[in-house]
């Protein structure tokens, strides 16, 4: 009896759901559009605000120079609503923690799409990874996720600068023309397990190939902090450079461990691997000998107007903050939406997918130096420029870093996405 | 041939500092039964005490402080939280150590920040060379070092009545209370030697090559872990050997890498667990474990 | 009189709150003597050692009533170590040496709370002096030593401490006679050098022999007590060890109530019981030879029983026919299969169920859900469709639960299937384990102290349920228990180990007129 | 009457579970997604840990397996990871069905080793994932993995397509919803089987192995079989959980399948109450979206410093709340928070279950005494047969 009763309530049950489904949409056709005024809006944006979103790492292994970015963002912002903001609105940044987790970050992704008209930010490979596809399906523009080459997949997807393998392809570039690198020589390529490593490795392979050297690939972990056995291993190898995808820690152990050993070479390393607490450690002098890095982003010592103005800006806000290229970018990343977010202003669509369609409008855009070259957006599947900044380390300037120049190699431009 | 010694003397001396590491799980789970996963960040507690304190007190002042601060921090996890258990087995006293590890190491990642502290080691970046092998001094010292720790060791377990009481209430605890032993104190000494060798350990794990603390450094216990189990869980020999065993395999691994790519990338990873998984295919206790039938 | 070093008033003691272990209990040790407490297994003997030592907390057991003084001092808020420190130190039941520590190792860490490097340095030039052999072997590791050898070290290391009282957990289990008598000179040795000593014993011809005094302790309470002259001498003494002329031959006259006590089992299977033959049966561990060619036939459809001092090896015995151990050598026949050469669910599988000692359930799940464990080889249906409930899994579900209803209502457990088993008591946990093995349907039921710490009354429930399982379905039983009447009024055959060797076969009537029989468990006076 | 007053609680779980996303927000919805992935996994490690007594730290590896044998099998023929076109249903069973097969393949280990030290010998599962994942590009994709195709019946998809509009009491039901509902069914039916399976002739065995290996063995109970019994099952939850993680992420990397996720399922059981299957799903609701709701909330709190100033952050904050109530939990809630449900029930329903019993009579002096200090292990780490 019992049994016949429970399924009788759960068929009613099924059928009153049933009956209250459809497959017509009410408003299909429809559009989210505004009434007051010519300007188109959709989510994050009201009459007074526009609000944009930074999905960062406060709590997990990057949270210290994630917090410089939002500081120098939030800085950023301040003044330009100031000065009267963007599209008579203020800009507003929403910033949530997704503390290295890409599950976390998914579900922040999905509280913040209502309530923002683009992402300025979502910080590391594995986070981004996961937040890059969601962001296509909203059409949301999504920057400041690193310099992967897997962005470029993404139409909605905005590179501060070039690809972490037109870096790659540049080093050896840099190697070979300027540091005396010659054909046969060895290359080794130290690179964290990861897209970020793996590219870098990647756009150093192919300049091998067409500057015919040879590449010695060393994969290392965030974990390792000694790389003994990898130098040991590149020496066997007779290297006569070599280029490094990692982090400080990895940074200074590999020059450190290279000058015990005697190995005079010089080191290329990517954006993300110099800090200046670095310069301070038992490695310093060897940095100071044989350090370069090539970089999208201007590094902070930069006498330009664009890097200036960081400057001025950072340490307004942060008097005692560290110094590093975190700024520089930070500036850089909010410059470039506010653009975007201008022009969408100007086409009368400031929606998010109206944003993402700005960005993609842009063909020419002048950073004042924060970028090595003017930006050019309009190609989904190419890098806004293949030009990098190669500086070494230095004692005296601001941030550990001295600009040698720009770089943008034979094999930096042969170099083909896909 | 020179190649060879080298990437040896590295994977050896290496093995010697995750011995000290390994060792320190060993003693906690022998003697509370724990599974200790907040080696790590003791290790980096310890660690990072002698870099912030090197500058204002000195170096050998600041190592003295770092390794009984360590030692202490252990003390005080056993007494306050794992001793307060709700239920007390094996799987909750992990996951509480878990839950200490997310503590520690959050407010450690938060006071460390982007920067990495370099240790101020008098050694600073100074290699040795013998017989046409380079070895960073700071290897070399720790290598030293280790063994006389082993030393040490061996001379407190086998020749001192409260290293006896030790083996005897890890060996027996109900027994052993019965001689008098209190397991509370045996419990203590062992969290306190745990957390003093995870200290010396990181004191040399963030010497030169590597160029000092950086949060990641916590995990380097967990590279331990294997060493731990392929020698047996509750050996203290075993445990040294398993380090080595570890050290010398994963140095091999990377420095041959380029004649092993048909393995695949990476491999300096993963050769760890690959050669742990093997050993217990054939030895399920590890090499130095005790196997016991089970009474009825 | 003496002034006490020790008086227990009145104890009470209680594990989990709930379970009661020793009722009322009250002694005294008089400095200079030793008394013995004799009692079998389940009696209470350990708790009672826990409860003076302050080691209850370990095992979850607490002091509910009483009060143990030592020295005058009362005990009740003292932690082990300060009762060590006192002088009041324990040899634990099965020895528990520290395997891998050394002799001179073990005999440290017994004296780990004597600070005085002098005066352990004598203590343990005593303890050598005692027990030359452990001189010998002192860089030995302890897991080495024979049994024999073993013991000495575990009574060395509690005298360490050079204690005023010494507490010694049956010293003589599993030890071979001359190693007894040896074992007993000793005690008498320690007490001559001025410590006194409580003696815990099932050997009651070992402790009575030693023993000034002794206190008799049954199911928790002290049934008697008197000097050891006075109680080797009494009736009530032989009865309980030897069921020697009680005055009802068997708990129930075979025959009369059989139709009553029908089982309404039946057997969901053909198989039928079969001659056990245990051969030239050897099993040594480490240094021990707990069993050592001994032979013996189980016939088919009879209740054979296995008694003998505690330590003769018949639990080894029945761990070696069930596939728990293995048999160093000679070998065990079940119809036509080698018992000896299977692993325990291969042995299951033919049809032969056992009970544990130490009982083994699962304390957690309910009554039925381990009563139903026990028909776990009847039951056909495969992972997959459990999980998915399919009929025919739940067909045999639901039989199954019916076959389990009627086991315990058998043995009168029918009530308790929807409790877990934590909450039981302990009369009831036997029980419950008695009828998992039921529910088995063996052809062959091997228990192991299926009455161990019932009163006479639960036992005497208990031997009904098996005389009619038995009768109605026909199957084997051997049984290892101590409750001699339990034993007598039950079994068709005995067959009797000492220190593992077979001492003698027969009748019951036989068994108990043997004078081997009569000397191994009460000492050659006795006999 | 009790009967159906203790189903209660789950008929209204499932009740509020089916109509929550009528009302909630897509970061509801997404993390619910996640939650009822992690529930998954976590009956099916609560079946081996709880259950069999038996500690896995490999689940992130069968999960992986689980993941990428979805991804595969379902996903499109050609292109840069390339797939074999299966109908997704089919490979959700793969799925299941390809880390159980793994998991038979560890059968050497994990019918041999007991308890923690088996814990730790899955460990090295973890990284040897790792190792394919990234290797074996042509099936993985690598470093940036590979997108997972949508979950599909015939004529209907769990995706924003095909119907591309469907609505249920006038809330539009996207790909979100559509999902929900899908993991909601998957859910209740890895519970129900999980249920029947501890309820079963094989859960009495594995618990009887779990309290006494002898016993078991005694009752015809193949221990090592057994135990690779339970891990079998519970790598068959862990690869369903991992590719209804894949579907819930939409596309799959090797970084998500790292020791965390490992470490993680084995706090929610634990905080769940091991052995319990409503624990286990309390606990992955737990571990889920704690840290969520902390970081959401935690910023409203008022003494907290603004991100980058050095002070005390919401986020950091968070974080540490989350570890405090892992440790509170465990220091207070004996049997994790299925424990303090049932006390709650217990007290308001009836005085303690134990009076009323018979004359209690003494234990056995010679069992075995438990450990002298709280959580020593057992001696031996390997088991007889």
């Amino acid at each position: 009896m019992k049994h016949r009763t429970r399924t009788t309530l759960a068929l009613a049950g099924t059928i009153a759901l049933l009956a209250a489904c459809s497959t017509e949409d009410p408003d299909a056709g429809g559009g989210g559009g505004s009434a007051e005024g010519d300007v188109e809006t959709g989510s994050g944006v009201t009459d007074d605000t526009i609000t944009v979103g930074m999905l960062t790492d406060l709590s997990g292994p990057f949270a210290a120079g994630a917090a410089v970015q939002v500081t120098q963002t939030q800085a950023f912002y301040d003044r330009l609503n100031e000065e009267g903001g963007v599209c008579g609105r203020d800009v507003e940044v929403e910033v949530q923690d997704h503390g290295y987790d890409p599950q976390r970050a998914v579900s922040l992704y999905r509280s913040m799409a209502p309530n923002i008209v683009a992402l300025q930010q979502v910080l590391g490979g594995p986070t981004s990874a996961a937040v890059l596809p969601l962001a296509e399906a909203d059409g949301m523009y999504l920057g400041g996720h690193g310099w992967a080459g897997v962005a470029l997949e993404y139409e909605n997807a905005q590179i501060p600068g070039t690809t972490y393998s037109i870096e790659g392809a540049n080093a050896v570039d840099y190697l070979v023309d300027e540091l005396g690198l010659a054909e046969g020589d060895k290359i080794g390529v130290v690179y964290f397990v990861g897209d970020y490593g793996s590219n870098s490795l990647e756009g150093a392979q192919h300049a091998a190939e067409e500057r015919g050297l040879e590449i010695v690939p060393q994969e290392i972990t965030p974990r390792d902090t000694d790389l003994s056995a990898q130098v040991s291993a590149l020496q066997q190898a007779g290297v006569s450079g070599v280029i490094l995808a990692a982090a400080p820690a990895q940074l200074a152990s590999l020059a450190g461990v290279m000058a015990s050993q005697g190995m005079d070479v010089p080191i290329v390393g990517n954006t993300p691997t110099f800090g200046p607490s670095l310069l301070e450690t038992t490695a310093g002098p060897a940095l100071l000998e044989n350090f370069y890095t090539v970089t999208s982003i201007a590094p902070y010592s930069l006498d330009e107007p664009g890097v200036e103005e960081a400057r001025e800006l950072y340490e307004a806000a942060d008097p005692d903050g560290e110094l590093g290229w975190e700024v520089p970018l930070a500036s850089a990343q909010a410059r470039l939406l506010t653009t975007a977010l201008e022009r969408a202003c100007e086409e009368g669509d400031l929606t998010p997918e109206g944003v993402v369609a700005a960005m993609r409008q842009t063909s020419d855009l002048d950073t004042e130096g924060l970028f090595a070259t003017p930006l050019d957006y309009t190609e989904v599947t190419e890098p806004p420029t293949r030009t990098v900044y190669v500086s070494r380390a230095s004692a005296d300037a601001p941030g550990g870093l001295e600009v040698l120049g720009t770089v943008e190699g034979p094999s930096a431009q042969s170099y083909t996405f896909g | 041939m020179s190649y060879f010694l080298t990437q040896l003397a590295n994977g050896l001396s290496y093995g010697l500092i995750l011995g000290l590491i390994a060792v320190g799980f060993v003693i906690v789970f022998t003697s509370t039964g724990v599974l200790n996963f907040a080696h790590g960040s003791v290790l980096l507690t310890g660690a990072y005490l002698v870099a912030v304190l090197q500058d204002p007190i000195g170096f050998w002042a600041a190592v003295l402080v770092g390794i009984a601060g360590a030692a202490l921090l252990g003390v005080l996890i056993n007494a306050v939280l794992v001793r307060n258990l709700a239920e007390a087995n094996p799987g909750t006293a992990a996951i509480l150590m878990l839950g200490v590890d997310i503590l520690l190491l959050t407010e450690l990642t938060r006071r460390i920040g982007n920067r990495v502290l370099p240790i101020g080691a008098p050694w600073g970046a100074d290699v040795v060379t013998f017989g046409g092998i380079t070895l960073p001094t700071s290897r070399a010292i720790a290598a030293g070092l280790a063994v006389v720790v082993f030393g040490v060791l061996w001379f407190l377990f086998a020749r001192t009545g409260a290293g006896v009481a030790m083996r005897a209430a890890a060996a027996d605890g109900d027994t052993a209370s019965l001689m008098g032993i209190r397991l509370t104190r045996t419990g203590a000494a062992g969290w306190a030697l745990a957390g003093a060798l995870a200290a010396i350990a990181g004191i040399f794990l963030a010497s030169f090559p590597s160029p000092g603390i950086a949060p990641t450094l916590a995990l380097t216990a967990f590279a331990a872990i294997p060493a731990w189990v392929l020698g047996g869980f509750d050996s203290v020999v075993g445990a040294i050997v398993g380090g080595l065993i570890i050290g010398v395999v994963t140095a091999l691994a990377v420095g041959y890498e380029s004649d092993l790519h048909f393995l695949g990338r990476g491999l300096g990873e993963v050769v760890p667990y690959a050669v742990m998984i093997l050993v217990l295919l054939v030895r399920p206790s590890g090499l130095f474990g005790r196997q016991e039938a089970v009474r009825v | 009189m003496p002034d006490p070093i020790l008086i227990v008033d009145d104890l009470a003691v209680a594990y989990d709150g709930a379970v009661q272990a020793l009722r009322g209990v009250s002694l005294r040790v008089d400095t200079g003597s030793v008394v013995a407490v004799l009692g079998s297994n389940g009696a209470g003997k350990t708790t009672l050692l826990r409860a003076i030592s302050r080691s209850l907390g370990s095992v979850g057991g607490a002091v509910t009533a009483g009060t143990i003084r030592f020295e005058g001092e009362d005990l009740a808020r003292r932690d082990t170590s300060w009762v060590v420190r006192a002088g009041l130190v324990q040899a634990p039941e099965g020895r528990r040496i520290f395997r891998d520590l050394t002799v001179e190792e073990n005999l440290r860490a017994g004296g780990y709370t004597v600070r005085d490097a002098a005066a352990r340095k004598e203590a343990s030039e005593r303890v050598y002096d005692l027990f030359p052999i452990l001189a010998e072997r002192r860089s030995q590791r302890g897991g080495l030593l024979s049994g024999g050898q073993q013991q000495m070290l575990a009574m060395g290391r509690a005298l360490m401490t050079s204690p005023k009282l010494l507490l010694l957990d049956e010293p003589s289990l599993g030890l071979a006679p001359q190693l007894v008598e040896q074992i007993g000179d000793i005690i008498a040795q320690i007490h001559a050098q001025g410590t006194s000593v409580l003696l815990i014993e099932q050997n009651a011809a070992m402790g009575l022999r030693v023993a000034d005094r002794a206190y008799v302790l049954e199911v928790g309470a002290v049934t008697a007590e008197g000097s050891s002259a006075e109680l080797s001498a009494t009736d009530d003494i032989r009865d309980r060890y030897l069921g020697v002329g009680t005055s009802e031959p068997a708990p129930t006259a075979p025959g009369e109530e059989r139709a009553e006590t029908t089982t309404g089992l039946q057997r969901s299977s053909t198989a039928r019981a079969q001659q056990l033959r245990v051969e030239d049966l050897t099993v040594r561990f480490g240094g021990i030879t707990a069993l050592s060619d001994v032979s013996f036939t189980v016939e088919a459809g009879t209740i054979h029983a296995l008694i003998g001092p505690n330590g003769a090896g018949k639990s080894t015995c029945i761990n070696v026919l069930g596939g728990a151990y293995r048999a160093t050598s000679g070998t065990v026949h079940y119809g036509d299969a080698v018992l000896s050469a299977l692993p325990s669910h291969r042995i299951a599988d033919l049809g032969v169920a056992r009970t544990f000692q130490n009982i083994s359930l699962s304390l957690e799940a309910s009554v039925e859900d381990n009563l139903l464990v026990g028909r776990h080889r009847l039951m056909r249906t495969g992972t997959v469709s459990q999980a998915l409930r399919l009929p025919r899994a739940r067909r045999e579900e639901r039989a199954e639960r019916e076959a389990v209803r009627r086991i315990a209502a058998l043995l009168g457990i029918e009530d308790l299937l929807d409790r877990s088993v934590h909450t039981l008591s302990y009369g009831d946990r036997k029980r419950v384990e008695m009828g998992r093995a039921l529910a088995a349907e063996p052809t062959l039921l091997l228990l192991d102290e299926p009455v161990a710490g019932m009163t006479h009354g639960e036992s005497t429930v208990m031997a009904d349920a098996i005389r009619a399982v038995q009768q109605e379905l026909g199957l084997s039983v051997l049984l290892v228990e101590h409750d001699m009447p339990f034993v007598m009024g039950l079994a068709e055959r005995v067959t009797v180990l000492d220190f593992g060797k077979h001492i003698a076969e027969g009748t019951p009537q036989d068994v108990q007129r043997d004078p081997e029989v009569l000397r191994a468990y009460l000492g050659t006076a006795a006999a | 009457m009790s009967d159906l007053l203790r189903r209660l609680p789950l008929a209204l779980g499932v009740l509020v579970a089916a109509l929550l996303p009528l009302l909630a927000t897509d970061f509801w919805l997404q993390a619910g997604l996640f939650a009822m992935a992690a529930v998954v996994g976590a009956i099916g490690l609560t079946l081996l840990v709880g259950v069999a007594g038996q500690l896995s730290l490999g689940h992130a590896f069968f999960a992986a397996l689980g993941a990428y044998t979805y991804a595969w099998t379902a996903g499109e023929i050609g292109g840069r990871a390339a797939g074999l076109g299966l109908p997704p249903v089919l490979a959700l069973v793969l799925a299941g069905v390809v880390a159980a097969l793994a998991g038979a393949l560890f059968s050497p280990i994990s019918g041999r080793l007991r308890g923690i030290y088996l814990g730790l010998a899955t460990v090295g599962l973890v990284f040897l994932a790792r190792h394919l994942m990234v290797n074996l590009e042509t099936v993985t994709g690598g470093f940036n993995g590979r997108t997972v195709a949508p979950f599909a019946v015939p004529g209907f998809s769990f995706s924003n397509s095909d119907p591309d509009y469907v609505a249920v009491a006038g809330v539009e039901f996207e790909g979100l919803h559509r999902l929900w509902y899908l993991f909601l069914a998957v859910v209740l039916l890895a519970a129900w089987l999980g249920r029947n399976l501890k309820a079963s002739r094989t859960g009495r065995a594995l618990a009887n192995v779990r309290d006494s290996e002898a016993a078991a063995a005694a009752m015809g109970v193949h221990v090592a079989r057994a135990k690779v019994t339970a891990f079998v099952l519970s790598s068959a939850y862990a690869g369903i959980a991992g590719a209804l993680m894949a579907l819930a992420y939409g596309r799959i990397a090797p970084d998500l399948f790292g020791l965390q996720l490992s470490i993680d399922f084995l706090i929610m059981i634990v905080l769940g109450g091991v052995g319990s299957i409503a624990g286990a799903a309390a606990g992955a609701t737990f571990v889920v979206l704690l840290p969520l709701v902390l970081v959401q909330y935690s910023s409203e709190l008022p003494f907290l410093a603004s991100p980058g100033s050095g002070g005390l952050e919401a986020a950091t904050l968070a974080r540490l709340l989350y570890a405090a109530a892992i440790i509170a939990v465990l220091l207070f809630l004996r049997g994790g928070l299925a424990g303090a449900a049932s006390r709650l029930r217990h007290r308001r329903d009836h005085s303690p279950p134990d009076t009323g019993g018979p004359p209690p009579v003494p234990p056995p002096d010679s069992t075995d005494p438990a450990p002298a200090h709280p959580g020593v292990p057992p001696r031996s780490k390997e088991t007889t047969s």
